[in-house]
């Protein structure tokens, strides 16, 4: 009777919990806790074109009810993650979504260029007959606009609407998956920022990345990270990111990913409630592994007890 | 989930904590541990110090929010472990030194009993800036003929490294990096077991990457926590 | 040896402890716990030029390591904080700071009008004989941008630059009393608005006010806040307070004043190298109303340990 | 700083906690309570139950994360308390009806208490949806016939209003309002206690705001939490 499932940019979801980009690896490190089919979705991590090998010093620190991070995007580069992630990719049947990022608009758009042909490639060897049932490698695209703009100095793209819409028109236009944009926190204008995604033809928004913090280790007059400045989640910012949700979700029509500190089932309907088609989960897979099936099985214990058969029943209501 | 049936206190900082249950792990290997259920955030990597059939030990040093909530628990509360985690001090053949600097004799004790078991020799050295601890157990399990304590000044004086072919060692850094000076150019193997910020202990954040030797990057709760010294960046482990 | 005191914009403070608006009353609240003098100083609760009755509904969420209040700038307006406040504050030797809040440019300028006409009074009795030692009732005037533009369709004055700027333009030429402008995190570009303040004369800035943020109530389906969205506060912000505190040190030499989720000495330590010349403690003064004497001490005793004997020797230093 | 002697689980959800110490305190009148350190935030404002010479006590229902970590302190815990704040009930002439609704009933133990002191009659009127609790502890002090006690159902149909002066009411929203139904135009005269999140308790966050009768606003803190019941808007007191 109780349906979780849903349909965002014509990809149906078993149902709404979707693993955020960085914290859950390309997707094998939480299987000895549960099958990774028991998910609506995961997001890998973060992709870029070339391979990086990521921030020096301390990449981690914890703040009251929030996480401190700065990974630098470490990871193995577009190609590398053909070859080696997208086979075992193939045996889940989950939605897989691959978030990308770069420093330049070149970059943006050779890494998602890469990744439509290997889909369209897969799609192709997929439609010839094949012994063993499998699913696609890469079912959408995530696209992380808060990288800092190599050519701008730094300065993120997705903190002025025009800055952003350079990267997504981009994108866009040489990629058929189906595209969501991720905004950051530090965006401008929340808001005018969905619509830009929407006019420019992304399938989905997502949101929130970080937000920016410091901390500073007193003992060695210095900051903690190497670039002073890190990305910050959990539970201490998840009133801030309900917000920017709520705002971001009445000013478009396209189906909006929340995120942000999420820990509980009641969190989820929080943010279905303030708009969202689906949600995804980050810092809480740390905080305990098996996350992913545990709210899978609380939001549909939730579902029961409300008598909520659909979540589209109170998607928004707020 | 455990429940907790030992919560002792050894020495200033020290705690024993017991949590009853059957649990898996070899030396050299951690759990991630919480005694509190949303604050503060993340769990905490603590090493096996031993397994025992009723149960698990971990032995641990009050050091901020977390360890000193633990340090509160009493018999009966639960406490959640997830484990075992990480890649732990190898099986070796040979004749194996153990060095351990306060806290860093943590996981030693389960190496001490893991290596006999296997009929490997071995000598635990273990140094403490103030009183020691536990040095009882190493006794029983090594007999106390193949403990030697050190207490103040540095306990890498008195490893007989000539006699190992391994050394695993656990402590401070500069314990660690004196050991290996003394070490290297030898016949005999460091493995050194190492300490980062952890959020996950999965594999999957990538907070806990240290810098190899050759400039690579490595996860400590992955491809670590123990390493062999050579394939570590020294510098790299005072940044914590 | 030690000496905790400090200088901003020629008004002496005892020491860097100021108690923030909103959080701290009129100053009598605490006086039950702790002299008002053993404080640096203290902001007022926010004034507008008339009276406001504030938000309906609830004004208080806890969230985790946070705080969302939606008070509404509940206040007996300045007229009748001259008449019945400013007599007692002129027995309490510490820096008294009012905090001005207005939906219109108008109101600001009117409301900061009649502080520095009291004032101007004030100086004049003062100079007469006088049996009793007297301290001032307004040292300095805090000005809160925060507020929701009435004009502008309610849209805070403190986000864009130029809005920001008119109100403290109009303001600095009306009042010859110190003038701090009080930034809102929400800023788009904080520098940004640290210099505008700095052009226009304000003699010092203070930042961070609340993070804006939202809570449901999921049981009845409705934002717990009247007006959806309250404003957050605590540890839990700790960070991203930092940062913008650091950003704006950085951009400007006038004296910063720096608060968000400050709770040990050590966080106050933290704030002053990020640049802070002076910080503020807000909602700590609810987890312990001993707050100010007991950081004050806890800050002495950590410059004795660390021997620092004036706070500038590390203010700035990261 | 107080240390907890005593911290008893009465029914379902219902403690019964004692602090050594001597406390002030009137009738009404309650402390801000925190058996933590850092998390949660805030600490939790409790009424008055009862005060000794060795020591206060607090009756508490477990609600949300405060008052379950509350229901874990043991013998020898420590518990910050911040009071007394507010104002409580007044010393009034004339016959008294103490009504509780369930945890409402944690405020009239002590009111019961002072008004029998100062020589005032009084009855009490008890309300339970499930197992009653500290019946007892209010026979004690008012004599077994003085105390009535109402399990399910509406405690309200059970004052005997006529035969009151005033009348002292703590309990859900509803059930008090249904009283004032009942009270207003007779010659009685409503006490209510009201409840409002609360950041400091003295006055200074003016998070706590209440709604009057006349459209003005009060604090629940320092105006309150008792009121005359023509004082208040009941409206309001559902929002919480
Ligand atoms: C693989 C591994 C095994 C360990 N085994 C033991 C052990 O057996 N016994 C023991 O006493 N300690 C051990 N530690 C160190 C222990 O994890 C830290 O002392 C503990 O996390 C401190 O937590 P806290 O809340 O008390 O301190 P806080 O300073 O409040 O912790 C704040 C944050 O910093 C992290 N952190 C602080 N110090 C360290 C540290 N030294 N290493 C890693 N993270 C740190 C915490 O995990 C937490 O996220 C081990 C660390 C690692 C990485
Ligand atoms: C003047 C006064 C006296 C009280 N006396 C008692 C008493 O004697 N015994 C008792 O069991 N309860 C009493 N309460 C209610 C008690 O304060 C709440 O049940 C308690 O704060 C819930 O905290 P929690 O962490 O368990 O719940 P959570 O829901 O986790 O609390 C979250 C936040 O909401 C606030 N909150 C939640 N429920 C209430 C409530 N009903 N009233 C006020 N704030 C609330 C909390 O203080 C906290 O800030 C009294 C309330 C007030 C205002
Ligand atoms: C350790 C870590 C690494 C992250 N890496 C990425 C990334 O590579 N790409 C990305 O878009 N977001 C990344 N994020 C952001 C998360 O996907 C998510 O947007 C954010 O953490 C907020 O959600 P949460 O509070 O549930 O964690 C990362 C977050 C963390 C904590
Ligand atoms: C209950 C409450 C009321 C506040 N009222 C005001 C106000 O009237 N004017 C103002 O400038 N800031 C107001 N603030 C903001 C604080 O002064 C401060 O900027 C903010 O809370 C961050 O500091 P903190 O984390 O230490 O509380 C209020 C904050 C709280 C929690
Ligand atoms: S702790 Fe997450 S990758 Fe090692
Ligand atoms: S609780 Fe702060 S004014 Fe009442």
């Amino acid at each position: 009777m109780i349906s979780m499932s849903c349909n965002i940019a014509g990809v149906s979801f078993k149902n709404p919990i979707i693993m955020a980009s960085g914290t859950y690896g390309f997707g094998k490190e939480y299987s000895r806790y549960y099958a990774l089919e028991e998910l609506g979705g995961f997001c890998t991590k973060g992709l870029t074109l070339h391979p990086r090998v990521g921030n020096p010093g301390v990449r981690l620190y914890e703040t009251p009810s929030g996480l401190l991070n700065s990974i630098g995007l470490e990871n193995p580069g577009i190609a590398s993650f053909i070859t080696n992630e997208t086979d075992s990719l193939q045996q889940v049947d989950t939605v897989k979504i691959v978030n990308l990022g770069g420093g330049t608009i070149e970059e943006y758009v050779e890494g998602a260029s890469q990744l439509e042909e290997h889909a369209r490639h897969e799609r192709e060897k997929m439609s010839a007959v094949s012994p063993v049932p499998r699913f696609r490698s890469v079912d959408m695209i995530e696209l992380n606009i808060s990288c800092p703009n190599v050519k701008q100095g730094g300065m993120q793209f997705g903190i002025e609407t025009a800055s952003a819409r350079t990267v997504v028109r981009a994108v866009r236009q040489v990629t058929q998956l189906p595209l969501i944009v991720k905004l950051s926190p530090l965006a401008h204008d929340i808001g005018e920022m969905a619509v830009m995604c929407e006019e420019e033809g992304a399938d989905a928004i997502s949101l929130i990345n970080t937000f920016s913090g410091m901390k500073i280790d007193i003992n060695n007059r210095k900051p903690v990270f190497h670039h002073k400045y890190a990305g910050m989640s959990g539970p201490a910012i998840r009133p801030l990111a309900l917000r920017l949700v709520h705002l971001a979700a009445q000013a478009v029509r396209i189906p909006v990913i929340g995120m942000g500190g999420i820990v509980t089932a009641e969190d989820i309907i929080e943010f279905t409630m303030a708009g969202a088609a689906a949600v995804q989960i980050g810092t809480y897979n740390f905080v305990n592994p098996r996350a992913g099936i545990e709210l899978r099985d609380g939001l549909e214990a939730w579902m029961k007890a409300h008598q909520v058969s659909d979540l589209a029943e109170i998607r928004g209501i707020v | 989930m455990g429940t907790i049936i030992e919560n002792r206190q050894l020495a200033a900082d020290m705690f024993l904590c017991k949590v009853s249950g059957c649990y898996a792990g070899d030396m050299g290997q951690f759990y991630m541990l919480r005694g509190w259920t949303d604050y503060p955030l993340l769990s905490r990597p603590i090493s096996i110090h031993d397994v025992h059939e009723d149960g698990i030990t971990f032995l641990y040093r009050v050091r901020g929010v977390g360890t000193a909530n633990m340090s509160q628990l009493r018999i009966g509360d639960e406490l959640q472990l997830e484990g075992p985690y990480g890649k732990g001090f190898p099986q070796v053949n040979g004749r194996v030194g153990l060095v351990g600097g306060g806290m860093g004799t943590a996981p030693l004790l389960y190496a001490a009993k893991q290596l006999i078991r296997a009929g490997t020799r071995c000598e635990a050295y273990l140094g403490f800036q103030d009183a020691p601890f536990r040095v009882d157990a190493f006794e029983r399990v090594l007999g106390a003929e193949h403990v030697h304590v050190q207490q103040g000044g540095s306990v890498v004086d008195i490893v007989d490294i000539a006699g190992c072919d391994h050394l695993f060692v656990c402590g401070p850094t500069g314990m660690m990096e004196a050991l290996w000076q003394q070490v290297r150019g030898t016949n005999a193997i460091l493995h050194v077991s190492v300490e980062k910020r952890m959020a996950c202990g999965v594999g999957a954040c990538l907070g806990c990457s240290g810098v190899r030797a050759d400039g690579g990057r490595y996860k400590a709760c992955t491809d670590g926590p123990v390493f062999r010294a050579e394939e570590v960046d020294f510098d790299d482990l005072y940044v914590l």
